[in-house]
């Protein structure tokens, strides 16, 4: 075999390093210098995280099970950037009574299901992608089941766990499907014989797939999970799953539906891709409104935003694969502002509520200020990141021209007035209702500190600095060959 | 470069102005900061002015002036960063720079927050004058919508009532109203260029190729238009105006009828009449009822009002839909009655909302039922509310006589019927507005006090008084030399109506 | 041009409104007083010199074979619609101006001098003054308009500088809300003025008053016989266009506010609405004649709306017991006059005799009326009230008012040879020319004036004299008298200016030549009213009363005005506030706003109502999940088989 | 008598279908498991069948379903540990009693 491969996969590789030196330190570091862990973590993978941007290969491995494109690496670059954020917001926490002894499960576990993240990126054969699929998710299962104190951790943890078994059955489910009717799992091999084949039971096949990758996006219907395991998480863990986890699966789900299934585009999953984003943007709307727990609200807020990124699938063209990687690059800074907001005052007061958000722009102008960048960039409201992502994921998505799509955009927007009425609450919340019992002024730790400048500044500058949109096109554009069967 | 277009820096001072607040320490640095930022603006719009008209005399009759050194902004989609501005702009940056220069004395003694107020103040002037100067869609829409949302907190804030509703029912139905707006500049957008050339965002690049065709422009005028009617007062989608006004403070009001509502008749004309010719001869006479309802209907509704600032709100959309009403008639004249009329309009009813904040802030009431007599008290601010009101029922040597006028003459060149009449019963809304304006004057202003606890009340303080005598000169100004004004508007007007003719 | 310093008189009173507006608080009452009546002095004296140099100058340039010339004096760009249709300011001197100069400046002049002593004392002297200032410059600017633009400009300026005269005593709720109504109700009329212009223009493309009129033939084909309603659009336009002049010249219905206007001062009541500003509307038919004359139509519409107003009115006055609103009334009579003989005039007949006959009583009218206004502003300045039953017996308190009431009685009931008797000789005169129906029916009216004048005449000076208590009324300052005198002077010899050698439609010379029958007829009407009046009035005594009772039904009709008021009051209240307005407010409130709340409230509910499907047991989500993935997958199987 | 592919393709539905109807009514977070379990099962019955039947030339499914088992052995496991903790928590193992957090 030839082990040169391997080096197809520099980015996995890293990974597995900085994996392999941060278990070795939790296993035999002196228990006095264990607290050192997570700065330690965060060093080590934002060394990673810049040296990415020199590893830039193109090819495949494993006789073609695994390919490395300029669309996959900067995707997980994008990734890392969002991973390495959480990261730095959680060391504070990290360092707390309750997690003295475990620290260092958490952040190997973190890097674990980065690792399978990427595979589900770059993998090009249907085992592959499972294995990373599970592998970004069972580690979760475990995370979300962290507070070992809190009761709704564990029935989050429970939900998580059947739901994501249960989705994972029926996506293999699907790919049984369609193997017993092309023979292969490789993608190139399907995507051929996709071609001019209309069988039920190709169709149910695309069906269970969809409501496989629907459970991690938690698209509607196959996202009643969302709210309560965002609930009772840990909050690092939440905004983890928010984004991350979320934002892999956007892409990968992109790869499979256009590469793999790209001939029954339009036959196909196109309609169900339809239904599926009018319903998750209305109803992740509609369960906003009446949220008063942040991260509820949070979480239905994630809902209907990966309906807006679905946009970007649905273009099924470059522009809506660019489009689809920035709005997931603004989207993790702008969701991980909010709950590293969310986050600091929980550690800080342990309130929750939107409600006792009030006042809070009088004791803690900057959190609020942070907090509202997030909710007008999430609102998409310029001259923040959101507007542009929004604009150009909308732009993608009609690109085609058809115009069922000129209407299914009409719906996403009049459905951004919705998100706009609630994000808006949230603002009016700090900055406009009465203050009776306002969380005192204090001061987040340095970590927190430092991610949402971060994300402030990602919010404020990702849109005007249109070189990272425009690299962006560009790499999308750059030798793919996933449109190639599209019709 | 981009820096050589004295454009730009209508955009950069306000934003510096933000920088500056943000450094502020106590009230007195923020009114310096916001005091010399305004007298700024105010400089280099009359500066603009002169410029403009220098070329112009030169003979320069391009389109667009001060077009040069755009910048490509999002190059795979061809959006560039591209300024330019034609009389019509010139205009309306002119009444930007004064309104807001009347604004910032108008929230002098802005309580709580001054410096948060101040900076939201510069964020949205930054939109509107980012939106009277760019002439690419996309950053057009982008300003546009800086301008809206400081709205929210504007009137969240520091408005008064039931602020919270009307804040967001205001900021709701605006943001409703972009929605269309973005689906239409989207649309424009994948249809401006013919088949094989790079699409494109830039206003005259579209209208010079003129590729819309006809079906999709039935589909994205309505879009277009209603988008930016919604801002305009358009019947039926100007609820938000009275409630909105009536909680605002008194710059906001004064910015938002003043300046941010231009923005509309202004997007109207710019986007949706210029692009779609066809659709916009096709469709008119679908808005020309609608505006020509809501003429008429503000002023109805004017009549029965006791608040003042519904009832200016009223009057607001009677005389926005005025303006939309005369862009509609698609010809010169009335085009430039339109422009005419949203300067005027401008002017007067940021005077009359000065002024309504000036008394609330003494009397506490706005309800001039409440009221009386105080012309014996405040006789500067009475006086004021005077000139305002004879300036809003079409005095002649005051603004709105001239654009009214204009606006009827040019409306009654058309030679269709249907028009003509449709312009007599816009016609009919000066006597009502007549009725309405000397109702309140009589209640308020004159007759015996009614409220004993007034007659201890003070008259306007001096940045009252410059605010107040500011805008009252500018009103002058164009009732009494309107050619001036309508001379530049006249020869930006005429080149795009000559799509019609 | 030699007469282009006629511009001044539009330059001064402006300029003085301002400045007095502006920096009068800061002056002393006295200065800010004599200043404004110096600067009307000036203004006066440039008026007369243009007028007396128009028509006599020494040149005499302005006569070109018999016809005076109309001389553009100054035309100004001011604003320019489209290439044609372009206002100017400009100054036009023809005969009419140069005549309203003349009338303006002098009875301008006099009320700033009477103003001076009957306003002493007064909170806002200095306003008073600007205001007059003002008046004075949209009045002289509309008598001069080059064009018909021109002329509504300052139209809507003398409207509202006569709303802010009436209002002067703001703090009464009374002249409050006579001074909106006042501005209302013209305001509405110059609606009609206003969409008469755009018609006109829309057909002719010119405001030019000479080229509309030079050649109205033209005017009229170009509208190439168009119709609107079944009627020419010229008959339209000239018919909206006279709806704006009886607004402001109070015909009916549109008389209503000129009787409560008369709660301004009195001076103003004798400038603005005596002598000036009320026959604004009388001008402008003159000015527009030519065109009027070729349209019967309009003519005989404006005919029939004079000589109805005329006798109405004159009704009306004599049953008033409030001696302005009787004055008030005499002049919309009067007026009246003026429009039935300009309505007459068509010029095949009589030379068209009837433009003459009405400038001339425009002419006359204004120095007689100005002067019974004055002498009543004395007599209420000396009594304190306006009622009649609060004078009597005057004679012999203040004989020289007296004596000038006396003068202005006989000269408005026609008595020769004062000067009201020439002018309304030549109107009758006209009237008969066109048809004896309008003659009698005027020299009835004109037996009512006497009538109604001498009753006012002796219940204030003869009558039984009310006790004065301790300060018994007395003769008025010197500022006050002289314009009386002076006033009294010019009613008495006016009459016998060659006025036809001024003034005629089609600017040639006519010689007045007296028609003995008609004017013996006049005289004996008048003398007959003049008698009943005597009889009734001359001293204590029941008739009246027996006579009121008699037709009391009539009598209160009457005294009520005929219950045009209480009309009008129905119409604004009760149909156009409670029944338009109104619904419109509710409407908007409720309706429009109502479904964008609605729209917020399904949202709300929507929420609510699917928050069942995030029921928190796992299984409730599984089933959802699975449905979901089959209903997709079984829906497309659907469409595509 | 000859063995045909739905011989084996119909049982595994039905296991499939059952572990469905199972998970839906089962109130024992166990039985869940054990109904997961089913429909995990059934699914390598898919591969391993559509393999030898249809498409016998090379392992590729039967692999699948070798890795699917592995994958399902650690969700059971990782799943078991959270049960307990569940246990531990609430001292019970009935799923409809996991219904704090709703709506």
């Amino acid at each position: 075999m030839d082990y040169s491969q391997f080096l197809y996969m520099p980015q996995e590789l890293g990974l597995l390093v900085v994996f392999l030196l941060v278990f070795l330190f939790d296993t035999f570091a002196p228990r006095r210098c264990q607290s050192s862990l997570p700065v330690l973590t965060v060093v080590l993978f934002g060394i990673f995280t810049v040296c990415n941007y020199f590893m830039m290969v193109r090819g495949t491995a494993f006789s073609g099970m695994y390919e490395s494109t300029a669309a996959t690496f900067v995707m997980k670059a994008i990734l890392n950037v969002g991973v390495l954020i959480v990261f730095i917001q959680s060391i504070k926490w990290a360092n707390s009574e309750a997690m003295a002894v475990r620290r260092g499960e958490f952040y190997e576990l973190l890097l674990l299901t980065v690792f399978g993240m990427y595979l589900m990126i770059s993998s090009r054969h249907f085992l592959l992608f499972v294995i990373g699929l599970e592998t970004a998710s069972l580690p979760l299962a475990a995370l979300v089941a962290f507070h070992k104190k809190r009761y709704e951790s564990h029935e989050a943890a429970a939900k998580y766990m059947f739901t994501a078994i249960f989705s994972s059955a029926i996506f293999l489910m699907g790919l049984s499907f369609v193997y017993g009717l092309f023979g292969s799992l490789y993608f190139s091999d399907i995507a051929y014989q996709v071609v001019n084949n209309t069988s039920a039971m190709l169709v149910v096949a695309i069906a269970f797939v969809i409501a496989g990758i629907g459970f991690k996006l938690s698209l509607v219907p196959f996202h009643l999970w969302t709210a309560d395991v965002y609930q009772g998480a840990p909050t690092p863990v939440t905004s983890y799953l928010s984004v991350i986890s979320k934002g892999a699966a956007a892409f990968a789900f992109m790869v499979l539906l256009v590469q793999v299934f790209g001939a029954a585009y339009s036959k196909v999953w196109e309609w169900m891709l339809y239904a599926i984003i009018i319903l998750t943007i209305t109803l992740g709307n509609l369960f906003a409104i009446r949220q008063r727990n942040i991260k509820r609200f949070l979480a239905f807020s994630s809902i209907s935003q990966a309906g807006y990124i679905m946009l970007g699938v649905i273009g099924a063209n470059e522009i809506g694969l660019a489009s689809l990687m920035y709005y997931v690059l603004v989207y993790i800074v702008s969701n991980l502002a909010a709950f590293g907001v969310a986050f600091a005052i929980e550690q800080q007061s342990g309130k929750v509520s939107i409600d006792d958000y009030n006042g809070l722009y009088k004791t803690n102008p900057w959190l609020s200020f942070t907090m509202m960048l997030a909710m007008f960039s999430l609102g998409g409201i310029p001259p923040f990141a959101g507007f542009f992502s929004k604009f150009f994921i909308f732009l993608g998505a009609l690109e085609c021209g058809e115009v069922s799509i000129y209407i299914l955009v009409l719906i996403a927007l009049i459905n951004t007035i919705i998100s706009l009425y609630y994000y808006l609450l949230v603002v009016k919340a700090m900055f406009i209702s009465p203050d009776e019992c306002s969380i005192p002024n204090f001061r987040s730790s340095c970590g927190e500190r430092v991610a949402l400048t971060v994300c402030a500044l990602g919010i404020i500058l990702v849109g005007i600095a249109s070189c990272i949109y425009t690299f962006l096109v560009e790499t999308a554009q750059d030798g793919t060959t996933m449109f190639g069967l599209l019709n | 470069m981009i820096w050589s277009n004295i454009l730009i820096y209508f955009v950069i001072i306000p934003l510096l102005m933000l920088g500056g607040l943000a450094l502020c320490k106590n009230i007195k640095q923020v009114r310096a900061v916001a005091v010399v930022g305004a007298t700024a603006l105010m400089a280099l719009a009359i500066y603009l002015v002169v410029e403009f008209l220098g070329l112009r005399a030169a003979g320069n009759d391009a389109e667009m002036l001060f077009t040069e050194g755009a910048v490509m902004w999002f190059e795979p989609l061809n959006i560039h960063l591209a300024l330019g501005v034609d009389g019509i702009s010139v205009v309306m940056i002119l009444l930007s720079a004064f309104i807001v220069f009347a604004g910032v004395f108008a929230s002098w003694k802005m309580d709580p927050l001054p410096k948060e107020f101040f900076m939201w103040f510069c964020l949205l002037s930054t939109g509107v004058f980012g939106f009277f100067i760019s002439i690419d869609m996309f950053t057009m829409f982008m300003f546009y919508e800086v301008a809206l949302i400081p709205m929210y907190l504007l009137i969240g804030v520091w408005g008064s009532g039931n602020k919270m509703y009307s804040a967001m029912k205001l900021t709701l139905m605006l943001m409703g109203g972009s929605a269309f707006l973005m689906l239409g500049i989207l649309g424009i957008y994948f249809h401006s260029a013919p088949a094989g050339q790079p699409l494109t965002m830039n206003i005259l690049e579209i209208a010079s190729n003129n590729a819309v065709p006809h079906s999709w422009q039935y589909f994205l005028f309505p879009m277009t238009f209603v988008g930016f009617g919604v801002l305009g007062a358009m019947f039926p989608f100007h609820t938000w105006s009275p409630d909105g006004h009536a909680s605002a403070p008194t710059a906001v009001s004064m910015l938002h009828a003043g300046v941010l509502m231009k923005l509309g008749g202004y997007g109207c004309f710019r986007i949706a009449i210029f692009l779609m010719p066809y659709a916009a001869n096709e469709l008119a006479w679908i808005f020309l009822t609608l505006t020509g309802i809501s003429v008429v209907y503000g002023a109805f509704s004017a009549c029965v009002q006791t608040d003042l600032k519904y009832i200016n709100a009223y009057s607001s959309v009677s005389h926005c839909g005025m303006v939309l009403f005369a862009i509609l008639m698609l010809n010169t004249t009335a085009m430039t009655g339109a422009v005419l009329q949203m300067l005027s309009h401008g002017l007067m009813t940021a005077l009359f909302f000065a002024l309504i904040g000036m008394i609330y802030g003494r009397t506490h009431t706005r309800d001039i039922r409440k009221m009386g007599g105080l012309m014996q008290i405040m006789p500067f601010l009475g006086v004021g509310y005077v000139i305002a009101g004879l300036a809003s029922l079409g005095l002649p040597g005051l603004s709105g006589f001239v654009a009214e006028m204009t606006i009827f003459v040019g409306s009654f060149q058309h030679a269709d019927m249907f028009h003509r009449v449709f312009t007599i019963v816009a016609c009919c809304s000066i006597v009502i507005t007549a009725v309405y304006i000397l109702r309140v004057v009589g209640k308020l202003l004159f007759g015996a006090v009614q409220d004993e606890h007034h007659r201890t009340l003070t008259d306007a303080e001096w940045h009252e008084r410059l605010s107040t005598v500011t805008l009252i000169l500018a009103v002058a100004a164009i009732g009494c030399f309107p050619n001036f004004f309508s001379s530049i508007i006249t020869e930006a007007a005429e080149p795009i109506m000559k799509l019609f003719a | 041009m030699e007469l282009s310093y006629t511009v001044l008189v539009l330059i001064i009173p402006v300029f003085m409104f301002l400045f007095l507006g502006i920096v009068g608080v800061k002056l002393s009452k006295k200065a800010a007083g004599l200043l404004g009546t110096t600067a009307m002095g000036i203004t006066t004296v440039i008026a007369y010199a243009a007028a007396l140099t128009y028509f006599f100058g020494a040149d005499q340039g302005q006569v070109v074979d018999g016809v005076r010339q109309q001389l553009t004096v100054l035309d100004i760009t001011w604003l320019e619609f489209t290439k044609n249709l372009v206002i100017k300011i400009g100054v036009l001197l023809d005969p009419i101006s140069a005549m309203m100069l003349i009338v303006i400046s002098t009875v301008s002049f006099m009320v700033h001098l009477y103003s001076l002593g009957y306003m002493d004392g007064e909170k806002g002297f200095q306003r008073y003054y600007a205001f007059l200032s003002l008046f004075t410059f949209s009045m002289l600017g509309l008598v001069l308009a080059t064009n018909i633009f021109q002329m509504y400009i300052f139209w809507e300026l003398v409207g509202v500088s006569s709303y802010l005269l009436i209002g002067f005593y703001y703090t009464l709720p009374a002249a409050v809300s006579a001074s909106k109504k006042a501005f209302i109700v013209t305001r509405f009329a110059d609606l009609g003025f206003l969409v008469g212009i755009l018609i006109l223009s829309f057909y002719t493309d010119t405001f030019d008053f000479i080229t509309l009129t030079s050649n109205p033939q033209a005017a009229i084909s170009t509208a190439g016989g168009a119709t609107f309603l079944g009627c020419s659009v010229m008959t339209w336009a000239l018919t909206l266009i006279f709806m704006g002049g009886a607004g402001k010249s109070a015909m009916f219905p549109l008389h209503i506010w000129l009787p409560d206007a008369m709660e301004g001062p009195t001076p103003v009541s004798a400038l603005i609405h005596a002598a000036t500003m009320v026959v604004a509307g009388v001008y402008l038919v003159a000015r527009m004649f030519p065109v009027y004359a070729v349209d019967a139509t309009a003519l005989d519409i404006i005919t029939v709306v004079g000589a109805f107003t005329a006798f109405y009115a004159a009704a009306v006055a004599c049953v008033q017991s409030d001696i302005k609103r009787v004055l008030a009334f005499s002049t919309i009579s009067q007026i009246a006059f003026m429009i039935t003989s300009l309505g007459v005039a068509s010029p095949e007949l009589h030379h068209g005799v009837g433009y003459m006959a009405s400038m001339f009583h425009l002419f006359t009218h204004a120095m007689f009326k100005a002067l019974l206004f004055l002498c009543a502003g004395a007599i209420i300045h000396a009594v304190h009230s306006n009622e009649m039953s609060a004078m009597g017996g005057l004679r012999k308190y203040m004989p020289i008012c007296h004596i000038a009431f006396l003068i202005g009685c006989l000269a408005i009931s026609g008595i020769p040879p004062f000067a009201g008797f020439f002018s309304k000789d030549e109107i009758l005169a006209a009237a008969y020319a066109n048809s004896p129906l309008w003659g009698v029916w005027l020299s009835v009216v004109a037996g009512m004036t006497a009538f109604y004048m001498f009753r006012l005449y002796y219940k204030i000076f003869w009558w039984n004299n009310p006790d004065y208590g301790h300060h018994t009324p007395h003769e008025a300052p010197m500022t006050m008298t002289f314009p009386l005198i002076f006033l009294g002077l010019v009613s008495i010899v006016a009459g016998f200016i060659p006025f036809g050698e001024f003034v005629t439609w089609n600017r040639e010379e006519y010689i007045i030549h007296l028609d003995w029958t008609i004017a013996g007829t006049s005289i004996v009407i008048a003398l007959i009213g003049i008698g009943l009046a005597t009889v009734m009035y001359r001293k204590e005594n029941d008739i009246p009363e027996r006579l009121a009772n008699q037709f009391r039904g009539l009598w209160t009709a009457a005294y009520h005005r005929f219950y045009m008021d209480e009309l009008y009051q129905f119409i604004t209240h009760k149909i156009i506030f409670a029944r338009i307005s109104k619904p419109i407010a509710w409407f908007d409130r409720r309706i429009i706003d109502g479904t964008m709340d609605l729209l917020a409230n399904v949202t709300n509910s929507a929420s609510f109502a699917v928050r069942r499907m995030q029921s928190g047991s796992v299984q409730t989500y599984v089933w959802f999940y699975i449905v979901g993935a089959v209903a997709v997958a079984a829906i497309t199987i659907i469409c595509l088989i | 008598m000859e063995f045909t592919i739905l011989m084996y393709l119909v049982p595994a539905m039905i296991m499939f279908g059952c572990g469905i109807y199972g998970f839906i009514t089962r109130k024992n977070m166990i039985a869940i498991l054990i109904s997961l379990e089913l429909m995990l099962n059934a699914v390598d019955i898919n591969f391993a069948v559509f393999n030898r039947f249809l498409f016998p030339g090379q392992m590729e499914g039967m692999f699948f379903s070798l890795f699917a088992i592995g994958l399902a052995a650690a969700e059971t496991a990782l799943a078991i540990a959270i049960v307990i903790n569940v246990y531990r928590a609430v001292r019970n193992v009935d799923i409809r009693q996991l219904t704090k957090m709703k709506f």
